[in-house]
């Protein structure tokens, strides 16, 4: 049942690890990546999971800051995060009728 | 609108009181959004009274529930009147009458 | 990251047929069925106290509870403001009656708007043909004239209507039947994972309650909350909980799920409102 | 109301005037901050009682939950067959224990009902006072952390 939870911290784990050489420019640009695939995925699936949005606002709140290796830690997350949403509305799309007892 | 709600029925010469009283009963720990504390806030003391009498009182401390309830039963009949008051620790009072079904 | 979610999937054999039932009479009777197996010591008509209807210590503290249930306070208040008059001199009174006992009568498929309609709807928008500002959806001033409203229907029967000759109409049933048997948030879960597959099971501390009896007793006053709120709110709170972002209160997915729960509880009664842990 | 109380009233602020005026003089307890600001069960069951030795009794009737629904709001009831004047209750593991003391004048049951707040699992106690002594009932009610917010 909590796949998706381990999805999640797995994914925000693993971008933890993989943002060495961040700046000003890089981490905007990933900020604004993640934002746009945000805004795809509720155009797309209609919803969002809550950690995305809080990834999202981390990584802006680090990037004003000035925490740049931060915010693209959390831009990566929220990126993921974002995916696995997209993911899960996918296979979601037939797979509800199963539950439904007949 | 008094804060005193009173449901008072007779049966066999017992009158079964249930009162509930609108007040936040505050413990003084919750906090504000802006991180200041609630100062405490809640009702010491209840009393009862009918035909001149005080038929149950009670004195309360902050872990009494929200909305404070109370169930008790006196000697008592039908068309005795019972008036019930409470005060709080700011020294705000309310009182509240019913005609005993 | 993908085969993760996908094994998910393989262990979903919880001997459940695949493909979709035939009708929403079909699906009701199939809904019903299900709760009655899966709680055979629950009296039918039960099911409309929730979770105190599987739960005999819960329902002893419930029971005390309604002996001077906490919702009175807001039936009160719901009296007064369904009686008071607005600016033009109208009040509520004047669209649903004189006690607002129409409880009964949503939520209901608009033909000519080609949308569901839910009492909390039809408050607000009578307020504001008369020229008020409407309520806030989700507490407050909604829950208590509803809270008001539904203690004068009280026994009415719950017989949602899908009409047969606007397919939109079973369209949005389809679409909140979707909602609930869908996956979402990031603990991946459906409506249906905790309300019916598991439901009765514990969540840390708390017992998930049967979704057959759902939409009875709104509004209601959560201990949780110390306040009333409305379906609408709760629905938003589950969502919180599962970690997917709650839509608006009143929207279209929140009615059309209202319009499908409501409905798989057809033939129990209106019994709000009620108070729950 | 003792002595001291009546004096802590009159000394308030003008609008303790009134709530002393409404409110019925007599030798019912009141709240005193000596009772119920008091971690100690000991200390407040002497306050209120002049003494703190307690028997444990059949006779006093505790209902109170096993497992609490909710913390905030756990419905308890204690009654007694016994010829009581006062019943108090105490919750063990809040910051101060002492939650209700219930006058029962003649012709009064010795009931009382009423709801309460629990931090977390505690022992819980109801003291009824007697012919001037202390006869207890005991039990623990598990408080848990929801897993469903909402």
């Amino acid at each position: 049942m909590f796949k998706g939870l381990t999805v999640g911290l797995v994914a925000v784990a693993m971008s933890m690890g993989a943002s060495a050489g961040a700046s000003n420019v890089s981490s905007s640009k990933l900020i604004k990546e993640a934002t746009a695939a945000y805004k795809q995925v509720s155009k797309d699936t209609g919803y969002q999971w809550t950690v995305s949005v809080k990834a999202l606002k981390a990584a802006q709140a680090a990037f004003d800051k000035g925490k740049y290796t931060d915010a693209e830690a959390h831009a990566r997350a929220a990126m993921d995060l974002i995916e696995a949403t997209r993911l899960q509305a996918k296979i979601e799309a037939d797979t509800w009728k199963m539950r439904v007892p007949k | 609108m008094s804060s005193i709600r009173i449901k008072a029925k007779e049966r066999k010469g017992s009158v079964d009181v249930k009162t509930l009283m609108k007040h936040n009963m505050e413990t003084g720990l919750r906090k504000n959004k802006d991180g200041s504390k609630i100062p405490e806030h809640w009702i010491t003391d209840v009393t009862a009274e009918s035909g001149g009498k005080t038929v149950f009182a009670a004195a309360f401390n902050t872990s009494i529930s929200k909305d404070p309830y109370l169930a008790f039963a006196f000697a008592g009949k039908k068309g005795d009147t019972l008036k019930i008051s409470w005060k709080d620790n700011t020294g705000k009072t309310d009182s509240a009458e019913t005609v005993v079904k | 990251m993908k085969t993760i979610i996908r094994s998910t999937l393989g262990t979903l054999g919880l001997g459940l047929a695949l493909g979709v039932s035939a009708g929403p009479v079909e699906d009701q009777a199939a809904f019903q069925k299900y709760y009655e197996n899966k709680f055979p010591n629950t009296p039918v008509m039960d099911f409309q106290n929730g979770v105190y209807s599987i739960l005999p210590e819960a329902r002893e503290q419930w029971e005390a509870i309604e002996e001077f249930p906490p919702y009175e306070i807001a039936i009160e208040n719901g009296e007064k403001l369904y009686h008071s008059k607005f600016a033009n001199g109208k009040s509520l009174a004047d669209c649903f009656g004189p006690e607002g006992a129409v409880r009964g009568q949503y939520p209901f498929w608009d033909k000519d708007r080609g949308m569901v309609i839910t009492m909390e709807r039809a408050v607000n928008e009578c307020r504001e043909a008369n020229g008020e500002k409407p309520y806030g959806w989700k507490k407050g001033k909604i829950a208590d004239v509803t809270a008001y409203m539904s203690f004068n229907s009280r026994g009415q029967e719950i017989k949602v209507d899908i009409p047969s000759d606007d397919p939109r109409a079973l369209a949005a049933y389809e679409e909140g039947k979707e909602q609930f048997y869908t996956k979402r948030g990031q603990l991946n879960f459906a409506c249906a994972d905790c309300h019916m597959l598991t439901a009765g099971n514990l969540y840390r501390a708390d017992t998930t309650s049967p979704a057959f009896g759902h939409a009875t007793s709104w509004p209601v006053f959560r201990s949780k909350w110390q306040s009333m709120g409305t379906l609408h709110r709760r629905f938003a709170g589950c969502h919180n909980n599962i970690r997917a972002n709650p839509y608006k209160a009143q929207g279209t997915e929140y009615s059309n799920l209202e319009y499908f729960v409501t409905y798989m509880s057809n033939g129990l009664e209106f019994n709000g409102p009620a108070a729950r842990k | 109301m003792d002595r001291r109380s009546i004096l802590k009233a009159a000394g308030t602020i003008s609008a303790a005037a009134a709530a002393l005026a409404a409110f019925p003089r007599a030798v019912f307890a009141a709240y005193s901050e000596k009772a119920f600001k008091n971690p100690k069960v000991e200390d407040s069951l002497n306050e209120l009682f002049g003494g703190n030795a307690t028997t444990p009794s059949g006779d006093v009737k505790l209902k109170a939950p096993d497992i609490a629904e909710n913390g905030a709001v756990v419905p308890i009831e204690v009654s007694t067959s016994l010829k009581a004047d006062k019943i108090a209750f105490m919750v063990k593991e809040n910051p101060n224990p002492l939650a209700i003391v219930a006058d029962i004048p003649a012709g009064t049951e010795a009931m009382v009902k009423t709801r309460v707040r629990m931090g977390k699992t505690t022992q819980v106690t109801a003291v009824v006072s007697s012919n001037g002594k202390l006869y207890t009932a005991s039990k623990e009610v598990k408080v848990t952390i929801g897993g469903c917010g909402g």
